[in-house]
């Protein structure tokens, strides 16, 4: 694999022959990989191929095994996020009993780095209204406060985890536009994984594929599939053929 | 004989409606898209078919057979959360689906469980993973040999390699035996192969049923200038505006005005469109 | 059916086996020690009747204190098998399922609601209370081979004597089962429906005390004033007084007054035993009586016991069926 | 298992319906030759093993395809060609046509072409030749 010449630094993540072992085997082998900066990453692979793994590994919740993961230039420590970077789990974990303007003020005294303007300003996108309790609120409205609260520490790297799984349609369109539109207007390296190869189709432009703790493929999307392949069918491609072979 | 019909059925939690005057018949045989946005009562619905719920206004009958709070034999239910008994064995479930059912077919189940890759028959339920126990699930639904099945959102979850084994079961299980198949998902790719007829619900109601083909061919999407809309003949659904472009979704709509550009639309934009008003209208409900 | 609701309750079934074969056993070998010990003392004729037996000095004594926790022990764990088994099995019998979602698979398989519910009680019930029935006959045979050494010297309606004997035990199984079982299928909650089991157990196991109940076997026994009877009949006594000469009993407040008032003369000195028995009799007082539910009669008490706590399982279980009647 | 003599294959992304796919993929592969009077068409049970799509739409391309006279159902056996599209300019490898298409491609290939650059090309010269008009 081409490693881009940038300082480590201006890298949202690098990946050093990373290896993660659990106690039922290796979830992550022998991993290197480059997220380059200002992407929209899609994050891709069947289950248990170690996405969850390597986002882990990239907040700093877990340790690696072998091998060395920086983000922007600094290894995670395990002690809280790097301030650069904002990570929203797949079931968006907020304090139900809390309003949304409790939950916003929560993300103020706990991240320094935060911006409340910026964070009331996407939730009043949202139309969703300041005084309204969290467990209340729909699926789609829930994901934008979630969103909300990982966009307004500032991050550099936003990572997410299956983010839009139970949104219906129109939830997911919303939800999706508003999210690239923020990354794109400040610049954001966004890692979205998920199941749903077509909704990361047209939004995502660069394939991080997993299988069975290994890269398949790595690369903007535009570089990999020079046959005019969508990035469905390219990631699909490659699952298949991966899953026949370790059948074979 | 209608699989599935619906007369004025409605369910109240409480005090909120989940699903309000719903009326609508199934054609045999089809596979449905039960579409509709969150919480507009497609699952209250599913569960009613399947005889777990009990409507408080309508009925609902299968097969010509009113449901009167027990499920039909020849109807077969998958719930979202995959209700399994996770400290069994997959063997050991099977056999418990044997054991309630007086219609079983073993040899279903070992069969639709030898399609997907791999599942270890000795492996307790609660060690598989997420698609795994889907297909098991959905193998204990086809053992019961329905004639309707009934599948709440099957393929949230799922990666997409179990998604594509996951329909070709569900597909096969319609070539093989004709069953009349009624999904729910809210990932609108999944349906765009597999499905002939739609149902979409909001706020409990039905807005549209019928064949894909044909509910596509009814509507319009127009794009046209922003000033003008007057000229335009049929039924708004909804649409989008932005400074100098609207573009409508229309119901039975007349021959596309001079300035305009009309063409059919596609499922997606279909559902999007009823959905969008769908929102609105909850909106300015909410608002007034 | 039932072959998977066997399954399902593997566990219990494993644990109430694992407690029949630990517990029998235990009871066995504790007997066969007691009757050595017995002997060794030279104490085994003293079974009958300790108060009139001839045995070697503090023979008796020194077995009941070396015994005493043993009996106990196994007395103990026949009160409280009823509350374990409400707590253990009847509790996240229904609750455990519906905690999972897993009674939407049973519920949209061929069996009815109702077959499923029986069978899931028949057989998380029936072995729980053979197992409970065999311990505590099992327990009632070693303490009668200790016979008047043991617990049975205080009776019949000795209140622990009377909870694990005749067919009691199994009526507050029954109930403490009910009661759990219903919780579970109202709370869906496991744990809720364990600890709020036991609770309500408790408290109602004693506010409901067959012995009260069972006052309606009380039979009357009455001698003249003054007359000692010839032998006291063993039994439950529950109230005693005085009658008048038609028989009515005099009421016990002006008994009593009555009574202090005869035990000194005017002149204000104790009165003699004479004086004493002619002032009652002079103050309308002809009879002694003391109601008892004699010792013969405890099974119907029993029985009267396990009705009541039976008529509130059945209604507990009637409650358990609406439930899930309404549940989906 | 023995599979028909064709292999559908669905474009989920091109935005044409299965159903027309399916018509498609049998009236070219009749064209070409791959499908001649007496094949039998892959079983709809067939189709959904290699693809997962819905086994009724299969089964309503086909009856298109019946209506259109091209195929014929014979109950309990499958569905069969009747007739053939093919002719000796395009049917085989090595038809002349084909050949000579064949030779065009490579020398655009040769010259730098991308896939892009052949099909608008391609495309161009066809609407010349065949105006719209004139095709069904």
């Amino acid at each position: 694999m081409t490693v881009p010449r940038q300082s480590e630094a201006a890298l949202p993540v690098f990946a050093q022959a990373v290896g993660k072992k659990y106690r039922r085997g290796w979830a992550l082998r022998e991993t290197s990989l480059v997220i380059p900066p200002n992407r929209v990453v899609a994050l891709v692979g069947p289950n248990g191929a170690g996405k969850s793994t390597l986002m882990g590994l990239t907040t700093g919740m877990l340790r690696p095994t072998t091998g060395a993961l920086t983000v922007f230039g600094d290894q995670p420590t395990g002690k809280g996020l790097h301030p650069a970077v904002s990570y929203l789990a797949q079931q968006k974990p907020l304090y139900r009993q809390f309003t949304v303007a409790d939950t916003l003020t929560f993300g103020g005294r706990t991240n320094p780095s935060w911006d409340q303007g910026y964070a009331e300003h996407l939730v009043e996108q949202a139309a969703v209204p300041m005084n309204a309790r969290v467990g209340t609120l729909s699926g789609g409205q829930r994901t934008r406060v979630a969103l909300a609260l990982a966009l307004g520490k500032r991050p550099r790297l936003l990572l997410l985890d299956e983010p839009l799984a139970d949104l219906d349609p129109l939830a997911r369109e919303t939800v999706l536009g508003a999210l690239i539109t923020e990354a794109r207007a400040h610049g954001i390296t966004v890692v979205l994984s998920s199941h749903v190869l077509a909704e990361l189709e047209g939004v995502c432009d660069h394939l991080v594929l997993l299988h069975d703790g290994q890269v398949l493929l790595a690369g903007d999307v535009s570089r990999l599939s020079a046959n005019g392949m969508s990035l469905g069918e390219l990631a699909l491609h490659h699952m298949r053929a991966a899953q026949q072979g370790v059948a074979a | 004989m209608t699989p599935l019909t619906a007369t004025a059925v409605g369910k109240r939690y409480r005090t909120r409606w989940a699903v309000r005057d719903c009326s609508f018949s199934l054609p045999e045989g089809k596979v449905v898209a039960l579409l509709g946005a969150n919480g507009a009562g497609k699952s209250t619905l599913l569960r009613m078919a399947a005889g777990l719920v009990r409507p408080t206004t309508g009925e609902l009958s299968v097969f010509g057979t009113p449901l009167r709070g027990r499920i039909h034999p020849d109807v077969s239910f998958l719930a979202q959360n995959r209700p399994l008994y996770r400290d069994l064995t997959v063997r050991e479930l099977v056999r418990v689906g044997a054991a309630m059912n007086d219609r079983w077919s073993a040899d279903r189940v070992r069969e639709v469980l030898a399609l997907q890759a791999g599942v270890d028959h000795d492996a307790k339920v609660r060690t598989l993973s997420a698609g795994s126990v889907t297909q098991v699930a959905i193998a204990m639904a086809l053992g019961r040999l329905p004639r309707l099945l009934l599948l709440d959102e099957p393929l949230a979850d799922l990666d997409p390699l179990a998604r594509e084994e996951t329909l070709r079961i569900i597909m096969a299980e319609v070539a093989d035996r004709g069953t009349t198949v009624v999904m729910s998902s809210h990932v609108l790719a999944d349906l765009r192969e597999v499905c002939d007829h739609m149902l979409l619900v909001d706020e409990g109601r039905v807005q549209v049923d019928g064949d894909v083909e044909e509910v596509l061919a009814r509507h319009r999407v127009l794009v046209g200038p922003v000033t003008d809309e007057s000229t335009v003949e049929g039924e708004l659904v909804s649409a989008t505006r932005t400074q100098r472009q609207s573009t409508l979704l229309l119901k039975d709509a007349g021959p596309a005005p001079e300035g305009w550009a009309g063409a059919e639309p596609d499922l997606d934009s279909l559902v999007m469109g009823y959905l969008r008003a769908s929102r609105e209208r909850r909106a300015s409900a909410q608002r007034g | 059916m039932i072959w998977a609701s066997l399954r399902l309750q593997r566990l219990q079934l494993l644990t109430l086996l694992g407690t029949l074969v630990v517990g029998a056993g235990v009871i066995v070998l504790l007997r066969s020690n007691m009757i050595d010990a017995l002997d060794s003392a030279q104490i085994a004729h003293c079974v009958r009747a300790a108060d009139q037996c001839v045995a070697p000095d503090g023979a008796v004594k020194a077995f009941r204190t070396t015994w005493s926790t043993p009996f106990e022990t196994a007395q103990l764990l026949i009160i409280g098998l009823p509350a374990l088994i409400g707590v253990f099995i009847g509790a996240p019998l229904f609750a455990l399922e519906l905690e999972q979602g897993t009674h939407v698979l049973a519920f949209t398989q061929s069996v009815s609601r109702t077959r499923w519910m029986l069978s899931k009680l028949v057989v998380a019930l029936v072995p729980a209370l053979v197992v409970l029935v065999v311990l505590q006959h099992l327990v009632g045979w070693w303490l009668d081979a200790a016979g008047s050494l043991g617990p049975l010297y205080n009776g019949p309606f000795n209140r622990v004597n009377f909870a694990i004997q005749g067919v009691s035990p199994l009526g507050y199984a029954l109930f403490a089962f009910a009661l759990g079982t219903f919780l579970g299928a109202l709370t869906r909650r496991t744990l809720a429906a364990m600890t709020a089991g036991l609770v309500a157990f408790v408290v109602v196991r004693f506010a409901v005390s067959g012995l009260v109940t069972g006052s309606v076997f009380a039979e009357r026994r009455a001698t003249a004033v003054g007359e000692v009877p010839e032998q006291r009949e063993s039994g439950l006594v529950l109230t005693t007084g005085w009658l008048d000469a038609s028989g009515q009993a005099v009421p016990s407040d002006r008994a009593s007054v009555l009574n202090q008032a005869c035990k000194t003369t005017p002149g204000g000195s104790p009165n003699t035993e004479e004086g004493y028995l002619a002032c009652l009799r002079e103050s309308g007082f002809a009879q002694n009586y003391w109601d008892v539910i004699p010792d013969s009669r405890a099974w119907q008490v029993h029985l009267v016991d396990v009705a009541v706590f039976g008529v509130l399982a059945v209604v507990l279980l009637a409650g358990t069926t609406w439930a899930l009647r309404r549940q989906s | 298992m023995l599979t028909g003599v064709i292999e559908f294959r669905i474009d989920r992304h091109s935005g044409v319906s299965t159903y027309m796919q399916i018509v498609h993929q049998v009236r070219q592969a009749m064209r070409l030759g791959l499908l001649t009077s007496g094949d039998r068409l892959p079983s709809a049970r067939e189709v959904v093993d290699a693809t997962a799509v819905n086994p009724n739409t299969v089964l309503k391309a086909y009856r298109e395809l019946e209506r259109e006279g091209l195929v014929e159902g014979r109950r309990g056996l499958g569905t069969f060609v009747t007739k053939s599209l093919a002719t000796e300019a395009t049917a085989g490898d090595d038809a002349p046509l084909r050949r000579e298409l064949g030779r065009w491609m490579g020398s655009a290939r040769e010259g730098g072409l991308v896939v892009e650059d052949v099909d608008a090309l391609y495309s161009a010269v066809r609407d010349e030749h065949y105006p719209a008009e004139e095709r069904s």
